[in-house]
This record gives C-alpha cells, structure tokens and sequence, in this order.
C-alpha cells in the first residue's frame, strides 16, 4: 500500500496531529484569520500559532521594531503589539484551520481570562509565552519567576482541556529547569526557544536602532542555542518538545528533530524567504524521507540522543 | 559596498527642496535606491523617532535617490524637518512595482497627494519608452499641488497631458482627480491606469475602472512595521502590502473586500475607514 | 603639536594602560611566549589574554573540539585544555609584552594557588574566567553561584594588588547581577561575554559533532547579545567593561565602545580573517578617530547610554 | 554546492585500498579537495571517535579525492577501519603548498611514511610540468613501503629516479632515506629538495640542506585542534603549522629553534622529541 504524503509527514504532540510538523511561529504573520487560511491551504502549514494576545489590546512600541540584521538575523521590539483578546476572539470565530492561540500576560489571573475567550472556539490549543526578553513584566520576567511559572501553568491547565505547550527561553533561568516546572505543572509540551535579549547601535548616530533600545535576537545566529536547548529538555523531559530558532531549510529541521523535537516552528526566514519556504522545506523533507525509506517522519525524533 | 537591502544604510542627505509648505523632497547618496523600480518603497528610520515607509522618488543624478515626504504626525514631521548634513536611515528598496509594457501605447496616471511619488519614477519610464501619458495630480489647494513643472520636465520626450484638480479650485478643475478621470473616460481609451493615493481615491478608480473596462494597477499604502512580510501589520485580507504588493492589479483588487473600507490600527484590530 | 598613534589609539583599563583597545580574547592562541610576542610586535595588539589556566595540566576533549559554522561563528570545546600553572608561569617567565593570564578553577582555594604561580611575573593582571559553557564544575557553573564568585574575587583580590578582571557571559543567572557582585567583591572590571552553550547535530551521521556534545558559540552570532550585555552592565556599573564576542571589523568595535566597552578582546574572527585582523582594525579606527576628529578614542565610549 | 570550505562536509568513502598492512588509502567525493594543493590537508572528522588532520592525496578520477592513513592511536585505527560506503566529516583543505616554479629543472623529494602523501600530490605536478625528479622512499621494511608502483606511474612522462631505502635493508638501499639523500647528493645537485614524514627525519634533511647549499621545503606535521589558525597547539616558535605552514623552506626553518627538538603535548606544555 502506498503511503500517502500525509501518513508520511503526520506527527502527534500532545494530543493534535498535524499534517507535518512545519508550525508557524509566534509573531509572525498571526494577526489575520485571512492569511491564516492562505498560509495553510496555499503554503501547507502543519499548524499556525497566533501573535501573542493580551487581555487588551496593545499598540506596541514606535518604530524602528523590526531591525534586519547581516547573515538572516532580525531583531525585534515590536512590544508584544496585539489587538486583544476581545478583537482576536473575533477574528478567528469562524477558524477552521489548525490554529493554536498563543497568550501572554504580566499576573496570573489575567490567563483564565484569556482562555475564556478562546476556550469554545476551533482551535487546537494554546502556547503560553513566557519568553518575550523585551516587554518589562511579561514574557521573559514572567518565565523567570520559576514560582509564578509554575502557578499560572496550574492555573491555565484548571480552566481548559485543551492542550497547552509553554514557550521557554534563553533567559536568566537554567532551561531545563523552567522546562520541569512547566512539565511538573501539567504543561502538554515545551516550545523552545524564544528570541534572545540583544541590542544593535548605529555607529553613525550613536543609538540604538530599536527604539526600544533591547530586542530580541532571531534567525539563523540562534540555531546551535536553540538546537542545544532541545536537546537538553528533551532528554530531561517526558513531554514533546517543539523546537524553534533559526530554521531555514530542511535539513535544520531534521537537525532539530534529531535533538529531540517533535515538530518545529518557523520564523524569521519567512523575512528572507518568503511564505514559500514552508513548502520548501516541506518538500526538502518528503525527499529525505523517501530517502531513508523512513515510514513516517516522527522515527527520528531524538536520534541524536543515542550518543 | 551594501550588497544587503536589508540592513540600515545610513545616509547624509545632500540636498532638501521644499515642494509645497508641508512637503520636502530630500536627496541622498544611494545605489541601491537609485536602482530602485517604480512603486517601490524604502523603510526610512528617522533617528529617536520613528521608521516610516517612503515610496522612492526621483533624484537627477546618478547613484542618488530622493524621498518625498509630507508633514503629518509625529514621525513625518520628524522626517520633514531634516535638512541638508542631516542624516536617515533606509533600507530596502521593498516591494513589488508598477509594470510597463512595449504594448501599452497610451497610459492613465492618477495621483493624490504623496501618492504623486511613485507617479513620478513611473513617469520617468513613460517618457522613456515614449508611451503616451495622461497625468492626473490631485490636490486640496493650489499651494498643495506636487510636482506639476517637474512632470512636465520628465514627460517633455513623449506625447503629455498634465491635468491639475484641486477641491477648492484654486488651480485647473474644480474637484476630485477621479472627477476627471471619469470626464476623460468619456471619450478616450487607455491600455493602463496607474494609481496611488489615499485608499479612498484609489478605491473609487478601481470602481471607476470597472465600469469602463480599464485595466488597472494601484499602489497601496498599509501601516508597515517590517516591510519584508513578517508581521502583517500591513494585511489587507490575505495580502502583504509590503511583498505581495504594493502594485495589485484589478483582479487581485476585486478579491479585496477590505480595499476602500477596512484597515488594521496599530494594534492591528479592524477599523473601518 | 601632532598627537602619535599611541596618544589616539591608547586607553586605560582599570589602570592598566593599553597602546591601544585590541585584547587578543582568552584561548586563541594563548600558550605560547613566542606568539604572545609576535602578536604584539607584528600585529600590534594592545593586550593578550593567556589561555585559561588551571592549577594541574588539562589534556581536554577529544576531537572535534573546535567546529566552524556557517556565517563566521565557531561551535568549540576544548575542555579547557592548558599546560597547567607550572608549565605556563615558566613559559612566560622572561615576558615583556602586554599579557593577563587567564585564570580557571572549580574552587575558591585553587585561586590564590594559582596567583601565587604568576604574581611575581612581569604581567599586567588577571582575567578569571568564570563563564565557560561547557566543563563541567568550571567556569560558567562556577559563574552561576553568586554566592561563589563573591567569595572567589574576595579571595583573589586579598592575595594580589594587581587588577583583576572578572569575565562573565550568558548563563542562568542575570548578566548585571554577576557584574554587580563582581564589582562589590572588588573586581577591577569585567570581560562580557564568554562563548554560549551551544551544539550542532550532523544530520547523515545523527551525531553532535562536537565529541563533547556541548560547547561555546562564538563569532557574528552573538555580538547583538555582547553589545546588549556591554549596554546593560556598564550602565549599572562603575568598573570599565571590555566587550567580547563577534568582532570582526572596526565599526564592530565601535559599536562595543559605544556601548560602554573600555577595550574589546578579539577572538574567532583570528579564524576567519587571520591575526592581521587586529591591524586592519585598528587602522580602521584610526581614520575614524580622524575622520571625526577626536583627541582619543575614550571619548566615544559609552555614547549610546545617551539615548 | 559547498563554498564554504570551513564547514564539515559529510562524504561517503567510494573506494578503500589497502597500500600496506597497515596503511589505507580511502577515496571519496569532494570537489573542494579535489582541488587541494600538494601539501595542503583536511581536517578528517571519524564520527564519535576524533578529528585528525590528514593530507590530500592523490585520486584519479575527477571531484574524487583521498587521504592515506596509516594505522596507529586511537583515531587514525578509527579511521583505518573506516571501508567502502562508511561515511566522514572532512573540512578544508588548509593550509599552504609546495611551492614548484618552471625555473626548476631537477628536484629531489624525500618522504618517510605517511610523508609521502603530499608528495604523491606533488609528483603529479612536477609530471606535468616535465621536471627532473628523484624520489626516495623511506621505509622500515619491505612490506611498509608505500607508494613505489603508484610514484612509478604518477612520475612517466617525466625524467625519474625512485630509490626506495629500508632500515632493515628489507628492500632497496638499507638505512634511512637521509642516507640515501647525503649519498646522491654527493655526485648531484638539485634546484629544489622538498620533503615530508617524521620530523626527526626532516630535521636531517634540514641539516643535510645546509651542509651542501640545498634550497628546501618541508611540510611539517604538529598536534592540531582547530586547523584554521585559533588554538596554537600546533604551534612552532612563532608559527603556526596550521596557518603558516605547513609547508616552510629553509629561511623559516632555521628560525624555528624548536624544529626537531621540542613539540607541544595535548596540554601545550613542551615536551622534547
Ligand atoms: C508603501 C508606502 C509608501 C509611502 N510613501 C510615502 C511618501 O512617499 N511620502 C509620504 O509622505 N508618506 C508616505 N507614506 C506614508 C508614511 O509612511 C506615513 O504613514 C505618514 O508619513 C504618516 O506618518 P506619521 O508618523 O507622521 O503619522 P502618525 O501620526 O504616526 O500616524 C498617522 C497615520 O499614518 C499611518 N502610519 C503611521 N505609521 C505608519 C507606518 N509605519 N506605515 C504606514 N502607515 C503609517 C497610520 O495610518 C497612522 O494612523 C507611505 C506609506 C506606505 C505604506
Ligand atoms: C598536517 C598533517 C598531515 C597529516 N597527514 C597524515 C596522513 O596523510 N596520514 C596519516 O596517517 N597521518 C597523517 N597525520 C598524522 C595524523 O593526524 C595523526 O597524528 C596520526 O594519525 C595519529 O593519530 P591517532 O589519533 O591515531 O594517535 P593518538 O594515539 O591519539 O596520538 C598519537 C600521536 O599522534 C599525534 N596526534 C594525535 N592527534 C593529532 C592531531 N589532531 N593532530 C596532529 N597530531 C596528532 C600526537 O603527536 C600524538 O601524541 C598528519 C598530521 C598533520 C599535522
Ligand atoms: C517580529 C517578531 C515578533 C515576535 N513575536 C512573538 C510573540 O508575540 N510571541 C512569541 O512567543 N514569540 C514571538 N517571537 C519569537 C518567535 O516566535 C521565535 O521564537 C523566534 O523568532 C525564533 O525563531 P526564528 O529564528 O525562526 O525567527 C517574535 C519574533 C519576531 C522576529
Ligand atoms: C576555541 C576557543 C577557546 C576558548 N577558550 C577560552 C578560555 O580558555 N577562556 C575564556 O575565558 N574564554 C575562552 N573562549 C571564549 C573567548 O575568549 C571569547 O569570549 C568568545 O570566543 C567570544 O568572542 P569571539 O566571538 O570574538 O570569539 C574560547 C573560545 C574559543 C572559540
Ligand atoms: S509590514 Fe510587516 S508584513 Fe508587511
Ligand atoms: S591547529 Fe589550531 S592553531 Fe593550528
């Protein structure tokens, strides 16, 4: 019997299946249903996650934001800008695509709030982040507090079914550590890592470039931090983890997958790119897997762990 | 030297020409935008305030490109202000761009306001091509039209009429560009109409164009943070302004059914206009 | 009256004086006298930073310990390899050019130990490395007990009256802290940022290349994360910082001095662009220091915290 | 495809011959060495086990090229074991070459071992640029000779003499190739000697160069980690044999005090041959 390409490329985190493991990452293009639907149907995603939603709306930082840094590196300060929960829950009441609602918030009653918003809508599930190294008192200051980690993933997992993936970082915590606390607190999987606190200064002027002066580092620069920390959590660790940082091709996805992801998220190549590279890469996959002769994709999760 | 578009250039402007009393053009060493096709924008980093998109003008001299830019909020007046030994950063040029055919003997071009930019460089490859070329600058006032002598300057090689609309009429015909547009349409054929200007205008060409059967390329303007296609702040329905477009043609204009009436703040929730 | 390149180019760190702000980073060639020698002499750099050297001899890992990646960064562990404090006191027993040594250890009383070795020696300070990524019970988990590196600088600083600089990176604990702490123990100053942990996975053979799994990034990658640190430390300390990690050019450190770096260690680019790297930059910083006409380039350091 | 000549390139060995009981010869696919000049080598990633260098030898088929390695620690067992189909890691080539000018009429190699190597790759030039050569091999006994047949037919389109010497006289001259070297040189000169294998051995042929006015070039083997220059653990007074080297002619050599006498361990510290 042949396989089809889905058989092939279907992976299982947490509960979902997905088509292939190719997810869109936070931030990037996740504030339009529209382009939701055409980054699935047209760019064949395995699974979208929404940009990161507050209780309220919020307008982000002026501009510079986004920073394109040499060799496919971006910074970025875009200060957590999202329309807020009410706004968002609206746009996506008709979704019909595989969606994972990413949340994000400073105190731990605000995400009860959050999932009650999103709670009865199509979606898969949520990502929580807690790795923003930019916004004072969200993300990363949040992921930090390993105490606070640990209340709101309770909390979140004492409101909803659905299944919750924690977004971790390179922060001022070990990310191992971070890891087990999410897992100890019931979190479904682990999504490492976010971008990482950096900063660029213009030498003509003298300043910063972004105006928030800190942003966050992206692209390729973070792949062997991003690799390394994948495989550090999932050798530690029982629930899946979904890689992310720095992929552009293929075989960075295979390269993540050998370290232990399960499914990966892509980012900022999709500024160098295009949306195409998702098929792209999704092919580049196909014809390894062909390759190996692997029945399904999923086989080589963690290799890199036999040595 | 700068092989990547991508990183911030920054740039000395050499030279500021006021156009009207809330528009300057300024002019700076560029290769990169000096190359730059027409339609196509820069991201302009005005140092400690902002960074804005600015479609690229015309400069005169070689290697040299120009932004017009028109005083607004907080970061066009910032950018209006800068002046000759000043310096900006850019980077791009970003986008798609305005597309010209040998077969295309006759052309339509409407403008309002800023939007006269990207008219502009276009022009300057009508006249080159020797197609001939109807322009239309809209504008509220007569101090506030843009760029009617030095249009008449890049078309001089090729067959032109320049037509002046200002709301007040103050200057030429009393009313809307598209007013004109229609009264021409009445009894003269175009291979193409270009346009750019506020949403509005241009949506009213689009309607205007179907009607008459015209063929059509618009260059939008959206809220852009990134402007090379990661943070949608630019979406209008399933569409990137800054990659996909900012030239969209009369199909992809029909699939748009927030053209004209609904953008994103900057929040990103839906306003209507 | 015309100022010499000396008068221009020179800084002071901690009251050291330098020719000029090019520190040879600590572990690129730095075991050998006759290099030191020559690096100074032809290649014109204004300080060297020995290899780290612990009290007993290190063979290191097998190889590979050193593995260039793409887009001009390094992945390496050697494992600390040095020939020990014995063997390297001897060797620099005649010194005459600029040099710190570079200090490791795993604990508080192999210190004084080792500045026992050297304090007799012609040289200009210490460097503790408190930040390696990748040796087990050395460096960086060292540099992540605050409590440790305070009693550590304590001892150091109560054995000798020479400077000591104080070299800390990207771990688990927050970056100004461990400045901080470093700074109230008594540190002279501090060296940001060390290599950060970090692996790459070969996909054919499904294996870490690195034979020790783990090691240090290096290179372009992770200046946006040194310039940000440098930002952030010297804002909050009054010690003089040096900035390391990914210069390659000039403008590059430019941008660390205006960021607040008093001097800058130069390391991976050596791999890529060759010891005359340090001449190349500095002539590119002494037509800038003309081009702007400044008296010395002190001036510019700490520029941005302007803004 | 690979441009980058720093990053390890994972090949697949396509052929494995065995040139003694203990010296292999593994062949494999890689445009980049193919290239590689006569003295240059790779560094040689044996999965899981460590990274040696190793010199380019030479293959016959285009984008093809080899190394030889002789069976003896760890590593190189490792590698030795390595057959048909068995993959590993190789990046570079690194360093400089042997350097040949048409002004040379005659020359003289010397090799010991695995020294030959590079000078395999070298006879191929000087084959092709019809220059005089005497090679001499230097073995311990018969059955470690390497090379005779292969130089035989890599050296017959030009003028040749391949002496072969064994220390237990097993074959050829007995004694050392050094032996050899004073005994020719006695009744015949040379523009250049260029030699490669044990450094003792080398040492003698340095000193063997003075005594009798012999321009020389030896490629010298140290302990490397890095290859590209970072790590001086193959340093060598000032020089570093990765970067600088490996190959050094007799100015060089005689400021190189260490040469012959004292050699860095895995520690750095100096230890005497
Ligand atoms: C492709 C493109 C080309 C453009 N070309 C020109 C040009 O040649 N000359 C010119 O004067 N203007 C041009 N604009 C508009 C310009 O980018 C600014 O929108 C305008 O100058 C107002 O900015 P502000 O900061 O002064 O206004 P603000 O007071 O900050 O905002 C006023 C409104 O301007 C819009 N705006 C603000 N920031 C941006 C942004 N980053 N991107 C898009 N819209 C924004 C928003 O709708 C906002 O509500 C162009 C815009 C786009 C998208
Ligand atoms: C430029 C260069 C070219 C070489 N070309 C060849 C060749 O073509 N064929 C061949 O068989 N060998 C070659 N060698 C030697 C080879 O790299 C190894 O040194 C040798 O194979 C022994 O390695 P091992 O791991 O088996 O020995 P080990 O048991 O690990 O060590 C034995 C000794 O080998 C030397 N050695 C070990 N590792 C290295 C290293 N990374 N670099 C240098 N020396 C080392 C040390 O002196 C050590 O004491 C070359 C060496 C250099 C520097
Ligand atoms: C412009 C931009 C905005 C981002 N916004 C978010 C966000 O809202 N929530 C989040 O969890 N991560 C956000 N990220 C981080 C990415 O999701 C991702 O973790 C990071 O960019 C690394 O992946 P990459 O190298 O593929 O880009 C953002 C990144 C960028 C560049
Ligand atoms: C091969 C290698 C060895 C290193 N060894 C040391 C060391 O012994 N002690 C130390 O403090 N830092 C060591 N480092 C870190 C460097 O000194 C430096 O902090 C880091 O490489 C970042 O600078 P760069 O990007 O200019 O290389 C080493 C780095 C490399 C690549
Ligand atoms: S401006 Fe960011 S996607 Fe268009
Ligand atoms: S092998 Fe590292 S410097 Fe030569």
């Amino acid at each position: 019997m042949k396989r089809s390409t889905k058989d092939i490329l279907a992976v299982n985190l947490a509960g979902i299946s997905l088509d292939n493991p190719l997810i869109l990452a936070s931030g990037f293009l996740g504030i339009s249903q529209e382009i939701f639907t055409r980054l699935y149907h047209e760019f064949e995603v395995g699974a979208i996650v929404s940009k990161s939603i507050s209780l309220n709306p919020m307008e982000g930082y002026r501009g510079p934001t986004v920073v394109p840094l040499e060799n496919f590196n971006f910074l970025n300060a875009v200060g957590l800008s999202n329309p807020g929960s009410d706004s968002f829950s609206n746009e996506i009441k008709n979704n019909d695509v595989p969606l994972l609602v990413s949340l994000v918030g400073s105190q731990e009653n605000e995400f009860p709030k959050l999932i009650k918003k999103f709670d009865k809508l199509c979606i898969l599930g949520y990502e929580v982040n807690l790795s923003c190294p930019h916004v004072a008192k969200m993300g990363m200051e949040v992921g930090d507090d390993i105490e606070l980690v640990y209340r709101i993933i309770k909390r979140i997992k004492s409101v909803t079914t659905k299944p919750v993936i924690i977004k971790i970082g390179i922060g001022n915590t070990n990310i191992v550590k971070i890891a087990e606390i999410a897992q100890d607190a019931g979190a479904n999987a682990i999504t490492a890592i976010n971008t990482i606190r950096a900063m660029k200064i213009d030498i003509k002027t003298e300043r910063p470039i972004l105006s928030n002066k800190f942003g966050g580092l992206s692209g390729k620069a973070i792949k062997p931090i991003g690799i390394r920390s994948v495989y550090e959590i999932s050798k530690n660790l029982n629930i899946p983890v979904v890689g992310c940082g720095g992929i552009f091709s293929w075989e960075d996805v295979i390269e993540y997958m050998l370290a232990g992801s399960s499914a990966v998220q892509i980012g900022s190549s999709i500024g160098y790119l295009g949306m195409s590279v998702f098929k792209e890469i999704k092919k580049g996959i196909m014809d390894y897997i062909k390759k190996k002769d692997l029945k399904n994709i999923m086989e080589i999760i963690g290799n890199a762990h036999k040595y | 030297m700068h092989t990547n578009i991508d990183t911030h250039r920054i740039v000395s402007i050499c030279e500021d020409t006021l156009e009207t009393p809330n528009v300057k053009t300024l002019i700076f060493q560029d290769n990169l935008s000096f190359k730059a096709k027409p339609g196509q924008f820069l991201m302009v980093w005005i140092p400690g305030v902002e960074e804005l998109p600015m479609s690229v003008m015309v400069s005169n001299t070689n290697d040299n490109a120009a932004i017009t830019v028109k005083k607004y909020g907080i970061g066009s007046t910032a950018l209006f202000q800068k002046k000759k030994g000043d310096v900006i950063g850019i980077r791009g040029p970003y986008g798609n761009y305005f597309r010209v055919s040998k077969k295309q003997k006759k052309v339509i071009l409407i403008g309002g306001g800023t939007g006269l930019v990207p008219l502009m460089r276009l022009s300057v490859i009508l006249n080159k091509m020797q197609i001939s070329c109807t322009l239309i600058i809209g504008a509220r006032s007569k101090p506030e039209i843009l760029f009617y002598n030095f249009a008449k300057k890049i078309l001089q090689n090729t067959k032109h009429k320049i037509i002046v609309t200002t709301e007040d009429g103050s200057f030429g015909i009393k009313g809307y560009p598209t007013d004109a547009l229609i009264k021409i349409l009445e009894h003269d054929k175009f291979d193409m109409a270009y346009t750019c200007g506020p949403e509005l205008m241009m949506k009213k060409v689009y309607d205007i164009s179907i009607s008459y059967d015209l063929s059509l390329q618009a260059s939008l303007e959206r809220y852009m943070k990134c402007g090379v296609g990661i943070c949608a702040s630019c979406c209008i329905n399933d569409k990137l302004v800054c990659t996909d477009g900012t030239v969209f043609n009369n199909k992809e204009l029909k699939m748009m059914t927030d053209f004209g009436l609904i953008y994103r703040n900057k929040s990103g929730i839906k306003s209507h206009y």
